[in-house]
């Protein structure tokens, strides 16, 4: 097509932005839409961290006062002793945290929106005004569910996955579940709103505003691992909209999608008739497992963007761990049913959801022996971002090795809601998320604040998390074996009894853990106002964000429209001035594929 | 530093292998006859992961041991057998692994979930409801009364909604807050929620099942014990979710039936 | 390419932008596939675990509507070769474009007006009968689908009076990607309400 | 003499109005609440889900929705004026109070007035639940762990208020929340008295959590004392 001339300003995109609101509240500009997740993120991680607090001194002193939770709930906490249904609403609340403003926030919408546009030479997302909406949303929902704490019933009690019918039926299953419930159920789906929104632009954002040269195999993995995070995304919430809409329906017009008929809670026959509770488990978990990996993949692609750059060598093949990130992806659609092994479904479904959860194991031990087979040979960087990328690898081969286990449905008989797979899920989506993160803050901090982390509380921080988190989760596997249910908010059963002194370990090492986090809030305050001014590439790296200044101007490369010339994988290359090539450099590099 | 990682790495590693060979917390003694099956492939399960938690850990921390801060210049080094040589061992190995682990692992699922409980099993209901488990034997009659959600009346200890005033069939259930069983024969559990969703887990017996309000279930095994062991709810079903629990109590033929007469006089 | 790189590129960028409004709609109509996806087999598993599931029959009315959501594709089709030529026009030379489009347009958002009008009759109806939202599982899933495709055919409405704004405005600028993509979105209502009707007729 | 009287009655009625307990003398009606047939067998509850609450009861303890005595006599029926009385009794400022004990509720029935507080106490070293299942007031439903403190509630409206544990299946109360403050719970013996009844046309209803309700009228002209008796049938089942 012909164009005869550039308008003078574009449609869809926007000009330098006036006045403090435009520039930081209601802001267009993808880079501060990053930070506003990034902060959304920070704010929710040190909620959901106090809360995990909570939790584990109410498990090892469950008659115990706590000082000042009285002013927070006098229902909840009487005395200052937290009830058991308190216990619950924490969890709940942890929980549903944890997985949606952290997990989903932090790895994918803040970093992604933050440098996707960036690593691909853009100046801006696709639909900056919906990239706006979708952060506004996300706080809306976030809003909401916090809400909770401050009503007289306080939050749910129904957990994270919020199973049907107790989620369902009302304030007749206990407290927590009327307004508190009702509060969740619309902050998830206002959530699911954001996130679709936000999907809808990395996928239109990374096919259409590519610079030139930047082909699609010449993305960075971060940008490819936000890419195919954002499809994953993209369909999960996209279902579980609709069954957050169906959920709030049972609960506030009467409607029975959930709850079948002949129910007696507390006392009183409920007037629903003819729902069912699996067609939930079935919805929430077709969208719950693929959420596992949006907060997971995000993750890989940072690591092994930041390890490339600290081992000073390309990957063995960057095009295999971007096949698995793929089939990993599509997999993971095939699997949901693995959640449900012992919830009554058909054993021979069963059978069929084991054989792709095993499948998984290929494309993940892939990715792992591409990582370890590239540190042979490298000359490796320590900084506290390559610290914690290298600590994502190992956490992610503990958390997934126990994954062995809870994908066979006759294993999962027995640690099915055992801490086994609290261990399990928290070590692999946790804790591997998070140090994924950690590696991004730490690398990225320069570029977007103009300022250095300081690398001493850095590397305290790694080696406080590090053990700390393997202290916390490590035994959790142990519980699970000897049988210790989870989601009790005190062990009364006689078998449990022996487990204690774990308990008391895991408990000791979460708030020593918990506390060091504190380093890290210091590091990034004091660092964003006191730190050393960062040059333009600090850590000698190759792709885009790192050809314009720290911190970008607000269109990102100015009145330049970068060219690409490389992938960006061009580490330890013979023959160049220093040891790598960067995208943009028009140098010509020998055998590049 | 890099070697600090490596030791730090390595230590992680071994300790945290000590207690799952010593079995330091490991499964209670299994108490049934299917047991077993989901035993071994617990352990077989486990010596692979085993390896391969310890085989990963390891190379890592060897890896950042030998490769961490390189004095010399020289070029890298690529692994011999680059990617394609990690794909294909990838491939085979954790390929035939998990093809192995998973149709080992049918096995022990099916002697759960595909064989029928025998027709002379002995029937028993077990219903949950917040927060306690109640376990119903049919009586002299071998029939169950019908169940009538709205006549259930827990002050007047009516747990199942029974009409014994106008149904002959209810009036010799027995009811019970503990499950009793005849040690070695089988028993067929039929499964009954009655207000939200709960979760019947023996860790002895090797069974767990969801309670599905509204979908009636049964699983059946076979003790092999004498004790009395404790069957805790798992699944989250409100506040005292926690505190939901029952026993089971696995007795000899003479001591079961000496139970259930003495029950029934109670009822 | 080097000598005038900056302008080029410049251009580069804006026609990725309006590929990307159309990737974007793409992405938009897969989502929104996947929601009601998750629909149908929620009725599917619903029936299947219902003992007394009532069937229940179709407000006439709706019927009638599919025509008019039908026509209403029709005329946006028609629509589209006129205001194609109205914005090549005033990208070319900035000359006013003829009115037809804008006429067209114009009918289509009436006949989608006139299909959320029907819509509410077949509400009316249902609710004359005594069928509410928590009546049984049948009128349930009739409401809930019939209000979901409403609200996204909503967003349909609010793009085409955007279009018609933008057309009646002279000397606005409009964009061709802008049009498509509304035309492709209010195509794919057409069909995903097609496909809820013959849902909602063998199922409920 | 007479105007004497006058004066006394007149400050009587006053009195009664505005604050009914405090009538002094006046007519009483007592009485027994017997049941005739086979009652409900009471079931021993099993409470080895919670050991420290069964290790309290040396011999098992059963269910409590029927309690009789010796004779036929009727346990925790409550016998109250559900017309006639002058409106606008006043809660007294004393609480009742509702203790949890062994995993029981004691007593098993309290009665207290409109207004007046109730006392929920744990003497157990177990968390416990109190949810009374109310419709006309507020419903609440409130945990009690072990230590803490014990707190305080009150109903505004008149009602038979059915309360469960949700943690302890078996634990079963009422709460028969009255709007006069004429009322008497019968104990082991049937016996109940309404003393203090100044002369006038009164409803007597007796209520009984499994057996319902039964009215009677009576006329109290002085200082007398009416006996009447309540028979409720008992059914097995």
């Amino acid at each position: 097509m012909q164009e005869a001339s550039a308008p003078q300003a574009q449609q869809g995109h926007h000009g330098p932005p006036e006045g403090f609101i435009r520039k930081y509240v209601f802001s267009l500009d993808h880079k501060v839409i990053g930070k506003q997740y990034y902060g959304l993120a920070l704010v929710a991680v040190f909620i959901g961290m106090t809360l995990s607090w909570l939790m584990r001194y109410h498990l090892i002193y469950p008659n115990g006062k706590i000082f000042g939770l009285e002013l927070l709930s006098k229902v909840g906490a009487p005395g200052g002793v937290m009830t058991p249904e308190y216990y619950l609403s924490l969890m709940t609340m942890h929980g549903t945290l944890m997985v949606f403003f952290v997990l989903t926030n932090a790895p994918f919408a803040a970093f992604g929106n933050y440098f996707l546009p960036i690593q691909i030479g853009a100046e801006d997302m696709a639909f900056p005004r919906f990239n706006m909406m979708s952060f506004w949303v996300t706080l809306v929902a976030f809003l909401v569910l916090v809400t909770a704490f401050f009503i007289p019933d306080g939050p749910p009690i129904s957990g994270w996955t919020a199973y049907a019918p107790l989620s369902a039926v009302g304030t007749d299953a206990g407290p927590g579940l009327g307004w508190g419930q009702n509060l969740w159920g619309l902050s998830i789906a206002i959530f699911c709103v954001g996130s679709l929104l936000g999907s809808l632009n990395f996928i239109a954002t990374t096919l259409d505003l590519r610079a030139k040269g930047m082909t699609l195999m010449r993305m960075p993995l971060c940008t490819w691992a936000w890419f195919i995070t954002a499809c994953i995304s993209l369909l999960a919430f996209a279902v579980l909209l609709p069954a957050c809409l169906l959920l709030v329906l049972d609960r506030m017009a009467g409607t029975s999608f959930f709850i079948p008929a002949g129910l007696v809670v507390s006392d009183r026959l409920q007037a629903h008739a003819g729902g069912s509770p699996l067609l939930w488990q079935h919805l929430f978990w077709f969208f719950g497992h693929p959420e596992v990996y949006i907060a997971i993949l995000p993750a890989m692609g940072i690591v092994s963007h930041i390890l490339i750059n600290s081992i000073r060598r390309p990957l063995l093949s960057a095009k295999v761990i971007i096949y698995s990130m793929m089939s990993i992806g599509f997999l993971s659609y095939m699997v949901w049913g693995h959640h449900m092994f012992v919830s009554g479904m058909n054993p021979f479904s069963s059978l069929m959801f084991s054989f792709p959860t095993l499948t998984i194991t290929i494309p993940a031990t892939v990715m792992t022996l591409i990582w370890l087979g590239s540190l042979y040979g490298a000359r490796i960087r320590f900084t506290s971002a390559s610290l914690f990328a290298l600590g994502f690898i190992s956490m992610f081969v503990s958390g997934g090795v126990s994954g062995f286990f809870l994908a066979q449905p006759s294993i999962d008989i027995y640690l099915h809601a055992t801490y086994f797979v609290v261990g399990h899920f928290h070590m692999v989506m946790g804790v591997a998320a998070i140090f994924g993160v950690f590696a991004g803050t730490y690398f990225w901090f320069p570029k977007m604040t103009g300022r250095m982390m300081s690398e001493g509380l850095g590397k305290v921080h790694f080696w406080f998390t590090f053990i700390g988190t393997y202290c916390i989760f490590m035994p959790f596997h142990y519980l699970g074996l000897a049988g210790n249910v989870r989601r009790y908010s005190s062990f009364v059963d006689d078998f449990l009894l022996p487990l204690m002194p774990v308990h008391r370990f895991i408990t000791i090492a979460a708030l020593i853990t918990g506390a060091a986090q504190f380093i890290f809030l210091y590091n990034l305050i004091h660092s964003r106002f006191r730190g050393k001014v960062a040059p333009v590439n600090p850590w000698e790296a190759t792709s885009l964000e790192w050809t314009i200044p720290s911190p970008p101007p607000w269109n990102n490369f100015g009145d330049r429209h970068p060219v690409v010339y490389h992938d960006p994988h061009q580490y330890g290359v013979k023959g160049s001035l220093g040891d790598y090539v960067m995208q943009d450099s028009p140098e010509k590099i020998e055998n590049e594929s | 530093m890099g070697k600090f990682f490596a030791v730090v790495l390595t230590i992680i590693a071994l300790v945290s292998a000590v207690p799952i060979v010593m079995h330091t917390w490991w499964m209670p003694p299994d108490i049934s006859t299917h047991g077993h099956a989901i035993d071994e492939q617990l352990t077989d399960t486990m010596a692979e992961a085993g390896f391969s938690f310890l085989a990963a850990q390891l190379l890592l921390a060897l890896f950042v041991w030998k490769f961490s801060e390189r004095k010399d210049s020289g070029p890298i080094k690529s692994l011999p057998g680059g990617a394609k040589g990690l794909v294909i061992a990838a491939l085979i190995l954790v390929g035939t692994e998990m093809l192995a682990l998973g149709v080992l692992g049918q096995k022990a699922w099916a002697s759960v979930y595909f064989t029928p409980a025998s027709p002379n099993a002995l029937q028993v209901q077990a219903q949950a409801g917040q927060f306690a488990f109640y376990f119903r034997y049919p009586g002299a009659d071998g029939k169950f009364g019908a169940l009538h959600p709205d006549k259930i009346d827990e002050g007047n200890q009516n747990y199942f909604g029974l009409d014994p005033a106008n149904e002959v069939e209810a009036r010799d259930d027995i009811v019970s807050g503990e499950l009793a069983i005849p040690a070695n024969r089988e028993v067929l559990l039929l499964i009954h929620a009655k207000d939200v969703g709960h979760s019947f887990y023996v860790p002895e017996l090797r069974i767990q099942q969801d309670f599905v309000p509204g979908l009636d279930l049964s699983v059946h095994f076979t003790a092999t014990k004498v004790g009395r062991y404790e069957i805790v709810c798992t699944q989250l079903c409100g506040l005292g979710h926690y505190n939901m629990k029952a026993y089971l109590n696995v007795m000899s033929q003479e001591d079961f039936d000496k139970w259930l007469k003495q029950k029934a006089s109670e009822q | 390419m080097t000598t005038d790189g900056k302008a080029t590129a410049a251009a580069m960028n804006r026609s990725s932008a309006e590929e990307a409004a159309k990737s974007g709609i793409w992405v938009g109509i897969a989502a929104i596939t996947m929601t009601f996806a998750a629909f149908t087999s929620a009725i599917i598993v619903r029936e299947g675990t219902d003992t007394s599931w009532h069937h229940m029959t179709l407000p006439g009315v709706l019927y009638l509507n599919t025509l008019v959501l039908i026509a209403s594709s029709i005329t946006l089709e028609l629509s589209r070769r006129p205001v194609a030529a109205r914005i090549s026009r005033r990208e070319a030379a900035g000359q006013e474009g003829s009115r037809s489009g804008l006429l067209w347009l114009l009918v289509t958002l009436g006949l989608g007006l006139m299909f959320l009008a029907g819509q509410y009759a077949a509400w009316r109806e249902l609710a004359s009968q005594g069928l509410f939202l928590a009546t049984n599982p049948s009128s349930s899933f009739f409401y809930v689908l019939t209000a979901v495709h409403g609200v996204h055919l909503l967003g349909g409405l609010a793009a085409l009076g955007y279009l018609a704004g933008k057309l009646s405005m002279a000397g606005a600028r409009l964009r061709r990607s802008t049009a498509e993509a509304t035309s492709i979105y209010w195509h794919f209502m057409g069909g995903l309400w097609i496909y809820l009707l013959l849902v909602m007729r063998t199922r409920l | 003499m007479k105007v004497n009287q006058i004066l006394m009655s007149g400050i009587a009625v006053l009195a009664a109005a505005t604050m009914a307990v405090a009538a002094p003398g006046g007519g009483t009606v007592s009485g027994k609440v017997t049941y005739e047939g086979t009652p409900a067998k009471q079931k021993p509850i099993d409470m080895s889900k919670e050991p420290s609450c069964a290790k309290a009861h040396a011999t098992p303890i059963t269910t409590e929705a029927v309690v009789t005595g010796e004779g036929n006599t009727l346990e925790n029926v409550v016998v109250y004026i559900s017309a006639g009385a002058p409106d606008g009794a006043t809660a007294p400022a004393q609480a009742v109070t509702i203790t949890q004990r062994g995993c029981q509720y004691v007593p098993h029935l309290v009665a207290l007035q409109v207004n007046q507080e109730l006392k929920v106490v744990n003497e157990d070293q177990t968390s416990h639940n109190i949810h009374p299942l109310a419709k006309a007031n507020r419903e609440w439903n409130k945990s009690q762990p072990p230590g803490s403190p014990a707190f305080t509630e009150k109903f505004d409206k008149e009602e038979f208020i059915p309360v469960k544990c949700n943690i302890h299946p078996w634990m079963h109360s009422t709460f028969a929340v009255m709007k006069t403050s004429h009322y008497s719970v019968t104990a082991g013996n049937g016996g109940f008295t309404l003393p203090n009844l100044p002369p006038g046309k009164y409803t007597i209803t007796a209520w009984h959590e499994s057996y319902g309700t039964q009215t009677q009228d009576v006329t109290i002209t002085g200082s007398e004392t009416k006996t009447i008796s309540f028979v409720f049938k008992a059914k097995p089942y």
